[in-house]
């Protein structure tokens, strides 16, 4: 888009407000407070932009369907909004380096279902979450017959409902839901695949900016915030956040 | 029983207290009067589907209320008013778009409509085109085209005036309600007996006051219930709006399913709005059926 | 209107018409002309275009060939201006086609408000005269839906007078009345004719078009096969098929 | 073929307009098995729909007050409440209270599928709306032409089948239309329950390719052809079925 | 049918009949009664209720007092079978009510086919040949858009009769017909009582009713105000208001 020839930076001091374009249905990455306020750890960190950048902040709340044009359209300044990152997605807008945060795919299953590696997957009927970039090789490589809903709580009555199998998600999600007694009789029979790294992203042609972030985001591994927000938001900090932390702290 | 005055006019100075409402009222009971004759009278329904309905879901709460207790959860009702006023607010969202698009819809479609029955071919073929096209076009895609086409702020004279997201889902949705209206009116002109347009213009109305005065006015009954229709399909699809980035009742809906991470309020969440959305449009509901009573033609 | 139209001239000037529906050839080469102030009736069997005639002066069908001038102006001009025209000449339907959701009252005063932006009031004492002309009075606020068949027809023939036209074009205008509003009706014409308005009447009862024409036209097939004053007509027709026709009379 | 494979490849190399459901198999794959899915969804419901709404057009017309009212109460229901929270209660608590039977895993799981289950909530959704328009078209068929098929000795079912529905047809045939194009329309919502239509499968899709404006004008296309088809056989009927004397 | 009624009895009994729209009263105590194989004529001035009568006969609208009794059976009585009834009752309307959506011919054919589960080819040869005796040839495929009014008269005479009812009812079916189709019309009718048809028939040609009928009724609102033979009726009027009605006839 034309807009983002002018320096996006200038502009957000200008108007003194940064508009981000955050998740509000994942949590704790990026949902809703009891009053409705967007919470999580992506807008803590988004909140931490707004005041370095010594300005207000601006929530819009995104889905795959509209977050790339909103970007590029100049809709939201900064997105970080639990993407993947994904070369297809690096054509479309600029995602900063380093990344900032990563997620393991993994199975909730019930217990004896006959399921211990995910090539035990063909055939069966198995849940999924609309979207997902993992969603492809569960039912390419894997040969599930993916059942995809819009969100947690759909596939969860499902999974209950015996609709499906097992649920293929993010790990973290999966072990968070394993501490519940409600999924006593569930487990997480697989390992872990596809460390996938997530990025924020500032539209294409915006440098200045995309250096800005990078300092930032280098800053949070660096001072730990990151892991800080994780254990404050109830998930055990993951192997990349520590070893990003390790890597920068270090020089 | 009718009170006529000295020149057969009906009601008027009859001495009552609402003079004004006399001929509507005596227009209403020689309904009455006729649907006994017809022997089909019209049925009043009033609170008792709306009663069902919440006794189904109080039932349903109930169940899921017990299912919760036994898993030592907090109650589904208390946990549901803590998002009552924030849903509320996306609700109220999806009535000022939904009335918005409808009225700016309608407005655009009675006009489409009309030109799909010019006599000019050239505004006849290309006002056909509009409406098949933004009819048959998906909602969802016309919205996500408003993200592209439509900026969101405009800058005037070196002022940035914002160009909210509701105000795109408004012209995003009007663009297949005009459509859908369009088509309603075509049809319904096209089913009034070509008598009545000779009568008309034999006495010398020109096409406009033919249209206004004769042909439409007798249109209204049968172009009120697909309309009805029309604006319910309507109301239900405002969800769509959440693609501009408007935080409509549905989006929060799963929002807040997402913050809960409690797969037991899925049916009680989308059942409070369920009943959101019909004690909204029920009434509206009556309301066309009132209304089409009060247009319907004696054939 | 026309600067070459005199009031001497005829008001209704019909030449050579023709006109078909597809392959059915209704009108085969009319003519007809009538004087101003005059009444003329046309008697023929169902189906000999009768009807489509007189939609053709009121110009609610096309003509393929030939011309039609009232007022001496050309009827199928496209360019002329058709409202003008329609104002001045009246129509009363063979099914009335009444506005079934307006009241006979408002049935008739609807044109004169709408399209002559008359005054209300005053338009509506003329409406409440005529339908008492036609004998409706107490019938004012019923709908046509629930009106007998020859209530509607003289709400009809009042929608049209209220418009005070010049020529008025009757179609089967007695058809569903009594012998005793038949009468009525032939008082009303007269009167109206002799205020100065032309008439075309189409009408079966032979009765009715002897006391009310000045002239008789007799069509069969699109054609006018024979015309004349009523008591010519009647007493001394020449063309066989008219003989036949008046023969069946009971 | 795989010369256009390659045309379409380069297209997104060259100018970033990325159709991967013309080069790569396995999006190609599903997306036609999205529109096969988009179609026969949208058959199914066509024809439920309409019988529904026959049916209760003319069980709005019955001496029992009862029935009448259960009529009414379908129709204020499913046009009053959005089809996706509908689909929903099918799906989920509907569905849960119906039987369970043993899957060839040798576990329990509900007896109706999404994809029924999409077809039920689908069709009752337009039922109730077409009822409402043939309902209104057949209040606008003249009272005494009902008479005249009555005085030759017409069951009510006569003339409801050869009189008053033929005309009825002829007067709600552009208000059918528009509710039956915004039914497939609708078959979109089905994506809810996991049925993979064609909006569920570009919805993936989008997300791994990042290509939702080229995906969204496929849609587009995709639905104004499948609606196209529906329109153009739909307008020649109404076209047979235009009448001499109406209209103008 | 109903075994208390013979072939001598009146096939169309009615006593005292009320009937009234709203506030209208339509039918003030109608009562009038016909032997099998006659034929009647109700004259009257419009709107005094003579359609509404054939429509009660009909059980078309129900009446509010006294009895209404075809072949012995009382039409009124709930647990009646009305569509029997009606089969064996014919109707032609007023306004004629031909099926829009249908030609000429279908018209015709598609009660006996549909009510009657008569054969198809063999109804279509009666009903090309009913339409050939209301002069209807070469109009087979017109929609009634297309035909004229008498033409859409004559369809309906000829639907009513493909049923061969026994008894038929025709509201002003002579309305929109010219003299030489009357002719027709009343040879047709003369030959229907002969081979036993009862018909009742509305009319305002006087003419016509003195040729057609064996007793005429004069009606006056809501109340049959004389009747008896037509030529006794038409020579020696006794009531006031019939020989005012009649005096009126051109
Ligand atoms: N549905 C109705 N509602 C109210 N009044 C009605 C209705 N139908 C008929 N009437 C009134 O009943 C009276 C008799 O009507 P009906 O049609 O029987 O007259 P008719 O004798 O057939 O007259 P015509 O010779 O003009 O056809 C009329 O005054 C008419 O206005
Ligand atoms: N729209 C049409 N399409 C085809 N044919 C038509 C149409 N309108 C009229 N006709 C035919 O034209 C002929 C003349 O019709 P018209 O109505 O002028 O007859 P008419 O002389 O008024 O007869 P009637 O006395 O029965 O009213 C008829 O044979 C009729 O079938
Ligand atoms: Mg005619
Ligand atoms: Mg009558």
């Amino acid at each position: 888009a034309p807009e983002a020839q002018a320096d996006v930076m200038e502009a957000i001091k200008e108007r003194g407000t940064i508009v981000v374009g955050i998740r509000a249905d994942y949590r704790p990455y990026g949902y809703l407070g009891p009053n409705g306020e967007n919470i999580g750890i992506e807008p803590t960190l988004a909140r931490d932009v707004a005041e370095r950048l010594g300005v207000d902040y601006e929530f819009v709340p995104v889905v795959a369907a509209n977050r790339m044009e909103f970007l590029q359209q100049g809709r939201i300044d900064l997105m970080i909004a639990t993407m993947t990152d994904t070369a297809e997605r690096r054509r479309v807008v600029n995602i900063v380096e380093p990344n900032y945060y990563s997620s393991g795919t993994n199975l909730l299953a019930r217990k004896g279902i006959g399921v211990s590696a995910w090539e035990d997957l063909r055939d069966r009927p198995i849940c999924a979450i609309q979207g997902a970039f993992y969603n492809r090789k569960t039912q390419e490589e894997f040969g599930a017959n993916l059942i995809a809903f819009t969100g947690t709580a759909e596939v969860l009555t499902a999974l209950q409902q015996g609709r499906c199998q097992a649920f293929v998600y993010d790990d973290s999600f999966i072990q968070a839901r394993l501490q519940e007694p409600e999924w006593a009789d569930y487990e997480m029979p697989v390992e872990t695949i596809d460390d996938a790294p997530w990025g924020l992203a500032v539209a294409h042609g915006e440098d200045n900016f995309y250096a800005f972030m990078s300092e930032v985001i280098e800053d949070w591994h660096r001072t730990g915030k990151i892991i800080a927000l994780e254990e404050e938001y109830g998930v055990d900090p993951i192997p990349f956040t520590r070893r990003m932390h390790e890597e920068f702290s270090a020089n | 029983m009718m009170v006529r005055g000295p020149k057969g006019h009906a009601g008027l100075g009859g001495g009552t207290d609402l003079p004004v409402l006399l001929p509507a009222a005596e227009r209403l009971q020689r309904r009455s009067e006729r649907e006994r004759l017809l022997g089909a009278p019209r049925l009043r329904l009033r609170g008792r589907d709306l009663a069902w309905l919440c006794l189904m879901l109080i039932c349903f709460t109930g169940y899921a209320e017990a299912q919760a207790a036994a898993a030592g959860r907090e109650p589904i009702s208390i946990a549901l008013l803590r998002w009552v006023p924030l849903l509320f607010q996306g609700f109220v969202f999806n009535i000022v778009i939904s009335v918005l698009s409808m009225a700016l819809g309608t407005v655009l479609g009675v006009v489409l409509g009309l030109m799909q029955i010019s006599l000019l071919p050239p505004i006849r073929f290309s006002s056909w085109f509009v409406t098949q096209f933004f009819r048959n076009a998906p909602w969802l895609v016309l919205l996500f085209y408003c993200i592209f086409l439509l900026p969101f702020e405009i800058r005037a004279f070196g002022m940035r005036i914002p160009f909210p997201d509701w105000i795109k889902a408004i012209i995003g949705l009007s663009l297949p309600v005009m459509a859908n209206v369009s088509e309603i009116v075509r049809g319904a002109v096209r089913s009034i007996p070509s008598g009545q347009w000779e009568a008309a213009e034999s006495l010398a109305f020109n096409r406009n006051q033919t249209i206004w005065k004769i042909i439409l006015p007798q249109c209204v009954k049968r172009m009120l219930p697909p309309w009805m229709n029309l604006y319910a399909i309507l109301t239900m699809a405002t969800v769509l709006a959440s693609i501009v980035g408007v935080s409509e009742v549905m989006t929060l809906a799963r929002r807040v399913l997402a913050a809960e991470v409690r797969n037991d309020l899925l049916i009680p969440l989308y059942g409070m709005i369920l009943v959101w959305f019909f004690v909204y449009c029920y009434p509206i509901a009556r309301l066309t059926q009132w209304l089409e009573r009060r247009y319907a033609v004696k054939l | 209107m026309s600067a070459a139209w005199s009031e001497s001239d005829p008001i209704v000037d019909i030449r050579d018409v023709h006109k078909s529906f597809g392959p059915v050839q209704v009108l085969a080469g009319v003519s007809l002309s009538m004087p101003m102030r005059s009444t003329a009736c046309i008697i023929g069997p169902s189906g000999s275009g009768k009807s489509t005639l007189l939609r053709c002066i009121n110009a609610l069908v096309p003509i393929e060939k030939g011309s039609i001038k009232v007022r001496g102006i050309e009827v199928n001009d496209p360019k002329v201006d058709i409202l003008n025209l329609r104002r001045r000449v009246g129509m009363v339907f063979q099914q009335y086609n009444l506005f079934p959701h307006k009241t006979a009252l408002q049935n008739v005063m609807m044109a004169p408000i709408t399209v002559l932006k008359q005054d209300r009031a005053e338009v509506e004492e003329r409406a409440r005269r005529l339908l008492r002309k036609v004998r409706l009075e107490g019938k004012e606020d019923a709908y046509p839906g629930e009106l007998s068949g020859g209530q509607q027809q003289r709400v009809a023939i009042a929608r049209s007078l209220a418009m005070s036209p010049e020529v008025m074009l009757f179609d089967e205008v007695t058809a569903a009345l009594d012998p005793e509003t038949v009468k009525e009706v032939l008082i009303t014409i007269r009167e109206l004719a002799e205020e100065g308005m032309t008439c075309l009447l189409v009408t079966h009862e032979m009765g009715f078009a002897r006391e009310v024409a000045d002239h008789i036209y007799f069509t069969d097939r699109g054609l006018i096969v024979e015309h004349g004053p009523p008591k010519e007509f009647f007493s001394n027709p020449r063309d066989p098929r008219t003989r036949e026709f008046l023969g069946q009379i009971l | 073929m795989d010369v256009i494979y390659d045309w379409f490849r380069q297209l997104y190399i060259d100018h970033g307009i990325n159709l991967t459901i013309v080069y790569d198999r396995f999006d190609r794959n599903r997306m036609l098995g999205g529109l096969w899915t988009t179609i026969k969804l949208s058959l199914t419901c066509l024809a439920l729909s309409v019988l529904i709404g026959l049916v209760g057009a003319w069980l709005q017309g019955a001496r029992s007050v009862l029935l009448r009212a259960v009529v009414q109460g379908y129709i204020q229901f499913f046009r009053n409440t959005p089809p996706l929270v509908q689909m929903y209660f099918f799906f989920f608590a509907l569905g849960s209270l119906m039987p369970q039977v043993r899957n060839e895993f040798g576990f329990t799981q509900p007896m109706i599928d999404n994809y029924t289950w999409a077809i039920i909530s689908l069709s009752f959704f337009a039922g109730a709306f077409n009822v409402e328009i043939f309902r209104s078209g057949i209040e606008a068929v003249p009272k005494s032409t009902v008479e005249a098929a009555e005085s030759l000795g017409y069951t009510r079912l006569q003339s409801y089948i050869h009189v008053v529905l033929p005309l009825a047809f002829r007067v709600c045939l552009p208000a059918l239309n528009n509710n039956l194009v915004n039914l497939v329309k609708t078959t979109t919502l089905a994506y809810a329950i996991a049925v993979p239509e064609m909006l569920y499968v570009a919805n993936q899709i989008w997300s791994d390719a990042v290509n939702v404006p080229e995906m969204m004008t496929f849609l587009l296309f995709a639905y104004v052809a499948l609606v196209g088809i529906l329109v153009w056989v739909m307008r020649k009927w109404e076209q047979s079925m235009a009448l001499p004397g109406y209209g103008r």
